[in-house]
């Protein structure tokens, strides 16, 4: 579908991987997300204890883990939703430990939420005008002069038009995000993340929930953000997600980075596999195996029922 | 019974001072509530010192008009921030009570003794609106139509007070329909979506804050100047309460709604009132309703009233019922 | 110019208008611990020093001076003609400066003590500092007792907030209605108070029930909006305030049994009697109350029904008989309440409503939501109204609890038992 | 209020406009008086004697033949309290109904809100209850008056009395409002000019929770007296008093006109004694039986008798007035007002008034509530202070009368 | 039109070579003896609009079916009005041959059905214990046995038994949800998205154990976004669409329908 467009950046993404140690918190030739020694406790659990971790420009990479292992968590430190207890991190060379959470967005490190986050009495369209930045309208004085910002609100529109129509939410546009179903919430927030047009995209889980046919053409539209220079972060438990579009991996687990590597390299690391992946590692299921297992689960069954007896 | 005092009573209370004054209040809730969600329930504070500013600044000081004026609106905007910089970070309920608390306090101190060497203890403060009343380019007489007519001085408050609300009702919508607008609806919704989409969330509300408070200080200018005195009590947790039933009323964040709601709360209150009495002096109700209880029935019969309004339209006059839906648990 | 007097054993002083009065005096009696003081000398003289006339108390101890018209007069006790065990209490005022007024006599008062015991101003200064220990004392047992009666209001109101998500403006009411039932009975039908009180706080369940079965059960059900139904609350508590009003009148009254009940000294503080039973009530409701909502198998449904009701439906609770047990449960608490407000404070149309503030203070103090923390925040605003009264003038008393329960909440935004919520 | 004292500030063009259009729509034959007075709010318990007291008034008027050969007529509209802000619509409806004259409001605070708007219309304000020295030199336009005296006699005369009991030290529970803190100033003076000492004044809000800490600072200064300043809450400071330790054994307790009511022993009274030998103030002469049997016959349910009779003269000085001005025109009223309360042959209701009237004779009314007479402000210009003490049985009665000039 | 489709056995087999497009005729003749099944239902949120168009569904016992389908197709809303939180406009559900249509959720936990919702489906102040306690709501007795059962799954929950659910992260809540909807050993269970959230490990756990309870005699109807692994293990699939019926059919039919593929199922898996 996009295959000849993707290939010029992901080609330089490939080739700044390729001679990489595939350490953890392995130092990528121009990064541009630098996070260290960044922990988070909540009570007698440490959430998030990251060493070392580096984000390539201009790369596609994936945050994997187990439920629980700080995703989420370490998202929230980086984009100022928490405060970490410790560490300190720098996008594009800036700190941004303290920074509150919209000067990290304007900066241009934009996430989404895992739990959606839809501005329910806002239609789509506005939820998606909202993300704009630099909006003239949006000053106290200059909303009084509708002439001073029309222009660019109408620009605005037709970008979030384009948006939503590849997001398969163009139908919805005037209805309130209240109302959407919880696939569709997931695509407005991440449709929406976008408009901001950030340097760094990170996505929470974007794709669970979503429609497979819609995950598809999306992941078209997420290579064309790279091509576009944009640089992704995403979490997925997704593995034909991770594993079509990422340059690069990066797993946590108990609140620790254990491995970084290419995909491929990853999913058949025993640990990831052992800690993640179990034994549905590196394709999906066919009939075969699910026989097998069904035949299995169903001894086991039976065994009960006669322990029981 | 005198069907006309009652339908002219009536009418002129739909577009009387105390209409003016609660739709101005309402106006700055709406703003803060109706569309920046945030549970301002200390309105009546702002109200209360920005006619106290001036009452004081004038009646205790001496000092000019306009100067009263000016620190009415300082005392209003100081007050929003002290209100807002500590609380806008909290969780709405929150806020509310911090702010009902802020306003009791402010009410409270007016009253006191200990200060009533400048704020006239609970008599409050009067003979300060001779420079306003001498900027009345109504000469004596009455003005209206037939028997809905004002005096000059009544004419030029409310004069003042319509104009007042015509602008600020412009305002809220030249406001609302721009992206200013659209960030205070989306604060209202979820401030951290907001947030991660690079808006200084803190910034806005706190621009909301000060401006529901302006808006609704000019009703206490207005409410001090039309009564030519001011008082503590009128500044108490009812005046706030009800001015948020105006605003629900009407249907939460429409432009209008304030208006109109303000005008139907005194509508009900006054021509139910009215007509009860005229009812007992005309000896049509039955002998358990004497001149004693019958400002109780009415009363009643108001809280009853806005009880079956809100069951049977409860997302207000000009509200949009799909929006309630979105709320129900 | 009106000539009319009325004179009535010699216990007061008089005023008369000229047309009739012979003229203006000065006159007083002279006691010392309640026995009259004879054979002290007293002289008065005019503004500017020339005197008009002197007098001697006589064996009831009284004395009287004519004086010539209107005006400011200096009147002196000779201290000198004070028996020898006797001194004055104020040393420093020998002499008075005192205005007489036009056709009326004036009394002058000497206060007098034993030697000794008289003083200047700073004279009771170690006396004092014992007596405001005392009144510390006294405040912090005030606070516990105001603070347990807010905090079962507060825990009416949280059940019902917590179950419910509505900010219920009428609770105040369900006070006044609990503490009328108990007057009614109590007054009117002339039952004992304590069974008055147990039969209020059954009417007030049967009264929360009846208000969710007939009432918020079916605004809930046509999916009215949780503001809307704040104002709905709004519109009904004008309602009953204003039906108390009708039926019981403008004043206040007081319960038929232990009203005026004497106080008891225990250590230094003073106490009715009535105000230990009450509290130890309270406490023990409280608790009961709170460990249930945290312990029993319905305590936390309540709590699962506030956190989402669907969920609650679809785990097989019965979300609208969960709420209704909740507002009967609640109701009864408030009615409770009720009662003990009323038994400290008289039964009277706004008494609800007067305290929903600190009501509401506490259930946020505490915590929105949290089992205890209606009790705790409680007793934080009824200590600090009373105990801010040591620094404020006691017309202020509410402005420091308020004040406190700001500066609280700017450290701990979410109530002092509350938790923080997760955020992504 | 004083006609153009003080006030420099509404100097506009309005204080002259004394009577415009609204004012000659009144004046129209027949005697309309309008009462605004508190059927809600906080001193709704006050309104119920202040309503009869007018309607008695009313009734015997018109028993006696109305004023200028029409019957008078009554409007009634409630003046709620300032926090409920009806007070401004009821006056809306008075002046829609063409009344002559306003009988209230209750509290100053209200009086204050709609002075303005009632006497800007050319009507004339008689306040039964007000006490705040405010109204002394507000710009009223001379439409002002009031029947309840200004709390300084008063004051002058309980202070005294504290003092002639032998009280030194005294302390002062009063009430947070224009009425409490005016007459605990007054009584405050009287102490202090006399020899006594204020321990401690305590003023309280009326909303307050409980009273308990206002008694524990009035426990602490150890006073012999206790002057309660106030309404309704006595009811609550007492048992308070009592339950800290200060009961009417230990401590004197002196009450004034808003509290002095015959509490009883009975279902909802206080315990035998807990009153016994506390002494009160009030002004006014004695409310005599018969004038309470009289207020009993409109409204059975009258519990009080406060203000009944200051509403009650206010009412029939007002007839007399229109009587006397031969005009139901306010400005008339007003212009009479002074000379049918003053100076001339005394009569004592408004049958025997009038009919001296009549003859041509001046009279001077002495009402219900003493014998009033209006200065050139509008305030009554002397009065009568009944003195009370309680017995066992917490009811009062009276043991004195005083009368003086409030000047001075 | 449709090939007839007949309904699914017991051993899954297939009697149709491709997915048919949903006829009533169909839907009636499979839903004689279903033990729950839903004909014309009309429902929705805001008033004047309709989510659910007439959607048909049965589902015998013991069976286990899929519902799969773009997003705002109205899979959800559909559980939600089986379940009797969505008020049915008109058509009707019944159970066992009882019409259960419009009864309230918990009396249809009483009759043995079991829901996990897709969004909100924990209770955020309560700790994970008490969260599982009230799964357990109307059968406290089963609640020490049915809590081993579940921690048995998932071990992390047991970890974690006093945390509070509302800082748990996503795949725990998940965890919760699915825990919750165990204990009450329902005969019909519906789970709206299962494995949404949760590591692959857990996804396969997920499966394994929906088939396995289903084995085990309890009738599952499952929406799932991980088509493929749903269609796998289901005994038929019923494709919604615009809020009804597009395809239904025996699972396998429906992973090799063209049509069903490129719509709905996408290709990636096989990229
Ligand atoms: N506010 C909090 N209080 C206590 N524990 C918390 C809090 N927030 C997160 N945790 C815990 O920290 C751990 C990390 O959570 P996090 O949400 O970051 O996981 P995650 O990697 O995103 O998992 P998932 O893939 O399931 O979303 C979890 O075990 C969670 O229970
Ligand atoms: N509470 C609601 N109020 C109004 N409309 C709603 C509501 N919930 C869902 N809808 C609408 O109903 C339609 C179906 O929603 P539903 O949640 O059933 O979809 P779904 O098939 O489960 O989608 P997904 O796969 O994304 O979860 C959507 O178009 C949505 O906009
Ligand atoms: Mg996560
Ligand atoms: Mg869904």
């Amino acid at each position: 579908m996009h295959a000849d467009s993707t290939t010029t950046k992901k080609a330089a993404a490939l080739a700044a991987f390729a001679g990489l140690d595939r350490e953890p918190g392995v130092a990528k030739p121009d990064p541009i997300l630098v996070v260290d020694k960044v922990v988070r406790r909540f009570g007698g659990l440490t959430a998030v204890d990251v060493d070392h971790v580096e984000v390539q420009r201009g790369s596609i990479t994936a945050l994997i883990g187990p439920n629980g292992a700080g995703k989420t968590t370490f998202f929230n430190q980086l984009t100022g939703f928490d405060s970490a207890d410790e560490g300190s991190w720098t996008f594009n060379g800036k700190q941004l430990k303290g920074v509150p959470a919209h000067r990290v967005a304007r900066s241009g490190m934009v996430r989404t939420f895992q739990l959606t986050k839809a501005l329910s009495k806002l239609t789509v369209m506005e939820n998606m005008r909202l993300g704009a930045q630099n909006q003239r309208g949006e000053n106290f004085f200059r909303a009084l002069i509708p002439g001073s910002w029309r222009r660019q609100e109408d620009e605005i529109t037709e970008r979030a038009e384009e948006l939503l129509e590849r997001f398969k939410l163009d139908a919805k546009r005037d209805d309130f995000a209240g109302s959407l179903s919880g696939g569709q919430r997931k695509l407005l927030e991440m449709a929406r993340a976008l408009m901001v047009g950030p340097e760094l995209v990170m996505l929470d889980e974007p794709m669970a929930g979503v429609n497979p046919a819609l995950t598809q053409s999306l992941l078209g539209h997420v290579k064309d953000l790279r091509e576009e220079g944009m640089t992704v972060l995403f979490v997925e438990h997704d593995m034909d997600m991770v594993r079509d579009i990422s340059d690069w991996v990066i797993v946590m687990a108990q609140g620790a980075v254990i491995a970084e590597g290419p995909p491929d390299t990853i999913m058949s690391d025993p640990r990831v596999i052992d800690a993640y992946l179990g034994a549905h590692h590196d394709a999906p299921m066919s009939a075969e195996e699910f026989e097998e297992q069904l035949q299995e689960a169903e001894a086991e069954l039976e065994s009960e029922i006669e322990e029981k007896a | 019974m005198d069907w006309n005092t009652i339908f002219v009573t009536t009418v002129k209370a739909s577009i009387g001072l105390e209409t003016v004054v609660y739709a101005l209040a309402a106006i700055g809730v709406n703003i803060q509530f109706g569309y920046a969600g945030l549970l301002n329930f200390g309105q009546a504070a702002f109200l209360g010192v920005a006619a106290y500013g001036m009452a004081v600044t004038v009646a205790t000081f001496h000092l000019p008009f306009w100067l009263g004026i000016l620190i009415g609106l300082a005392a209003t905007v100081v007050l929003a921030f002290l209100l807002g910089i500590p609380t806008l970070r909290l969780r709405a309920d929150y806020l509310a009570i911090v702010t009902i608390a802020a306003a009791e306090i402010v009410r409270l101190v007016f009253r006191s003794v200990k200060f009533s060497s400048v704020f006239g203890g609970s008599d409050g403060r009067q003979n300060f609106s001779g420079d306003f009343f001498a900027m009345n380019p109504y000469s004596p007489g009455t003005y209206g139509i037939g028997p809905i007519s004002f005096n000059e001085r009544v004419t030029w408050v409310l004069t003042v007070g319509w104009v007042l609300i015509a602008i600020a009702c412009g305002l809220v919508y030249l406001l609302m329909k721009s992206p200013w607008g659209r960030v205070l609806k989306a604060i209202r919704e979820d401030e951290d979506a907001v947030r991660s989409l690079g808006k200084n969330v803190f910034s806005y509300k706190m621009q909301a804050l000060v401006l529901g408070g302006v808006v609704g200080c000019l009703g206490g200018f207005l409410f001090a100047l039309g009564q030519a005195s001011v008082q503590p009590d009128l500044f108490s947790t009812e005046f706030t309460f009800y001015a948020y039933t105006i605003v629900i009323l009407g249907g939460a964040a429409r432009v209008f709604s304030p208006v109109v709601g303000a005008a139907l709360f005194w509508v009900l209150l006054v021509f139910v009132g009215n007509t009860l009495s005229e009812a007992v002096s005309a000896g049509m109700l039955p002998s358990l309703f004497t001149v004693n209880n019958i400002g109780a029935v009415r009363f009643m019969l108001v809280g009853l009233g806005l009880m079956l309004l809100l069951i049977f339209r409860p997302q207000g006059i000009f509200g949009d019922k799909r929006e309630i839906a979105l709320d129900a648990r | 110019m009106i000539a009319f007097t009325a004179f009535l054993g010699g216990l007061v002083f008089l005023l008369s208008s000229p047309a009739w009065a012979d003229g203006e005096a000065l006159k007083g009696t002279l006691q010392n611990q309640g026995q009259p003081v004879n054979g002290v000398k007293i002289s008065v003289a005019g503004e500017d020093g020339k005197p008009v006339g002197d007098a001697t108390t006589g064996a009831d101890g009284k004395w009287e001076v004519p004086v010539p018209k209107a005006g400011r007069y200096k009147v002196t006790l000779d201290q000198s003609t004070l028996p020898k065990d006797i001194g004055l209490k104020f040393q420093n005022r020998a002499t008075l400066d005192v205005q007489v007024y036009e056709g009326s006599e004036r009394n002058v008062l000497f206060a007098l003590a034993p030697a000794g015991k008289q003083g200047g101003g700073a004279a009771q200064a170690s006396s004092d500092s014992s007596s405001f220990w005392d009144r510390v004392a006294q405040l912090t047992f005030e606070g516990f007792n105001l603070g347990l009666i807010i905090a079962l209001a507060a825990m009416g109101l949280s059940l019902v907030f917590g179950t419910t998500g509505l900010t219920n403006f009428a609770h105040g009411e369900l006070l006044t209605f609990g503490a009328m039932c108990a007057y009614f009975f109590n007054v009117v039908v002339g039952i004992p108070l304590i069974w008055a009180a147990v039969i209020s706080v059954v009417i007030g369940g049967v009264f929360g029930y009846t208000q969710d079965r007939f009432f918020w059960g079916v605004l809930r059900k046509r999916g009215s909006s949780l503001v809307a139904m704040m104002i709905i609350s709004i519109g009904l508590a004008l309602f009953l305030r204003y039906v108390f009003l009708f039926f019981f009148g403008g004043e206040g009254a007081p319960y038929a049994d232990y009203n005026a009940q004497p106080g008891i000294q225990v250590g230094p503080i003073s106490a009715a009697p009535k105000n230990f039973i009450a509290m130890g009530i309270e406490l023990a409701v409280l608790v009961i109350v709170g460990l249930a909502l945290l312990k029993t198998r319905l305590g936390k449904a309540a709590r699962a029904v506030a956190d989402n009701p669907a969920l609650a439906a679809s785990s097989g609770i019965n979300v609208d008989g969960v709420i209704r047990i909740i507002w009967t449960v609640g109701g009864a608490v408030a009615s409770l309440a009720g009662v003990m407000l009323g038994l400290s404070q008289n039964v009277s149309f706004q008494m609800g409503f007067q305290i929903l503030l600190l009501v509401f203070a506490g259930v946020t103090l505490g915590g929105l939501g949290t089992a205890f923390g209606a009790l705790v925040g409680s007793i934080v605003v009824g200590l600090f109204i009373q105990l801010s009264t040591v620094v404020v003038p006691t017309e202020l008393k509410t402005v420091g609890a308020l004040l406190v329960l700001i500066l609280v909440m700017l450290f701990r935004p979410q109530g002092i038992l509350g938790r923080r919520e997760r955020i992504g | 209020g004083g006609e153009d004292s003080a006030a420099p500030a509404s100097s506009a063009p309005a204080a002259q406009s004394s009577a415009p259009a609204a004012a000659t729509a009144q004046g129209d034959g027949v005697l309309t008086v309008g009462t605004l007075l508190p059927q809600t709010g906080s001193l709704a318990f006050l309104g119920p004697p202040e309503f009869a007291g007018v309607g008695l008034a009313v009734k015997e008027i018109n028993d006696a033949g109305g004023v200028l050969g029409k019957p008078v007529t009554e409007v009634d509209t409630d003046s709620g309290d300032t926090s409920t802000n009806i007070a401004s619509q009821s006056v809306d409806k008075l002046l829609q109904q063409k009344a002559d004259v306003v009988i209230g409001a209750a509290s100053s605070s209200v009086s204050l809100s709609v002075i303005d708007k009632i006497t800007g219309a050319g009507v004339v304000q008689i306040s039964p209850a007000n006490t705040s020295d405010q109204f002394t030199t507000y710009n009223d336009k001379g439409l002002y008056f009031r029947t309840a005296p200004p709390d300084v006699l008063q004051g002058r005369v309980l202070g005294d009395l504290i003092l002639a009991d032998g009280n030194d030290t005294v302390g002062i529970l009063a009430l947070q409002d224009a009425y409490g803190t005016g007459l605990a100033d007054n009584v405050q003076k009287a102490v202090e000019g006399g020899g006594g000492q204020v321990v401690e004044k305590v003023v309280y809000d009326p909303k307050a929770a409980d009273y308990s800490a206002d008694v524990a600072k009035i426990k602490e200064a150890n006073p012999k007296a206790v002057a309660l300043i106030g309404f309704d809450e006595t009811k609550k400071i007492i048992p308070e008093l009592v339950k800290q330790g200060l009961t009417a054994k230990k401590v004197k307790y002196y009450f004034v006109d808003g509290n002095l009511s015959n509490y009883g022993t009975g279902k909802d009274g206080f315990p035998k004694g807990t009153l016994d030998g506390a002494k009160g103030t009030q002004p006014g002469a004695q409310v005599s039986d018969d004038f309470k049997k009289k207020l009993k016959t409109v409204d059975p349910n009258l519990k009080d008798y406060n203000y009944g009779p200051e509403s009650y003269d206010a009412t029939i000085l007002t007839a007399l007035a229109a009587v006397a001005a031969k005009s139901d025109a306010p400005k008339d009223i007003a212009a009479h007002l002074a000379e049918v309360s003053s100076g001339g042959e005394k009569c004592k209701d408004f049958k025997s008034c009038n009919d001296l009237l009549s003859a041509g004779k001046d009279i001077d009314y002495d009402g219900a509530s003493g014998p009033i007479e209006f200065n050139e402000a509008g305030d009554p210009a002397e009065a009568t202070i009944g003195i009370y003490q309680y017995g066992a049985d917490n009811t009062n009665k009276n043991i004195a009368f005083n009368t003086g000039k409030i000047a001075g | 039109m449709a090939e007839p489709v007949a309904a699914a056995d017991e051993d899954g087999a297939a009697t149709a070579s491709r997915a048919a497009v949903v006829d009533r005729a169909d839907h009636l003749a499979g839903a004689e003896s279903a033990l729950l099944r839903a004909d014309e239902l009309y429902a929705g949120y805001v008033p004047g609009v309709n989510i659910l168009n007439g959607a048909d569904l049965y589902v015998k016992k013991g069976e286990l079916i899929g519902i799969i389908g773009p997003n705002g197709a109205g899979k959800s809303t559909l559980l939600k009005t089986l379940f009797g939180l969505v008020p049915v406009r008109t058509g009707s559900v019944t159970l066992n041959g009882e019409d259960i249509t419009n009864l309230k959720a918990h009396s249809l936990v009483a009759r043995g059905v079991g829901y996990v919702p897709q969004t909100n489906n924990v209770f955020p102040s309560l700790t994970i214990e008490e969260n599982l306690e009230m799964g357990a709501f109307q059968v406290p007795g089963k609640f020490k046995e049915r809590f081993e059962f579940v921690c048995e799954i998932f071990p992390a929950l047991r970890e974690r038994r006093k945390q509070r659910a509302g800082s748990l992260s996503g795949g725990e809540r998940q965890m919760v949800a699915m825990g919750r909807a165990l204990m009450t050993e329902p005969s019909v269970l519906l789970l709206d998205e299962p494995s949404a959230g949760l590591s692959p490990k857990l996804q396969d756990l997920v499966f394994i154990q929906a088939q396995q309870i289903n084995k085990a005699g309890v009738t599952v109807i499952m929406v799932e976004q991980n088509a493929r692994r749903c269609l796998q293990i289901c005994h038929r699939g019923y494709v919604l669409d615009q809020g009804r019926n597009a395809y239904m059919a025996s699972g396998r039919d429906l992973i090799n329908d063209p049509k069903v593929i490129q719509l709905y199922l996408g290709t990636l898996a096989r990229a």
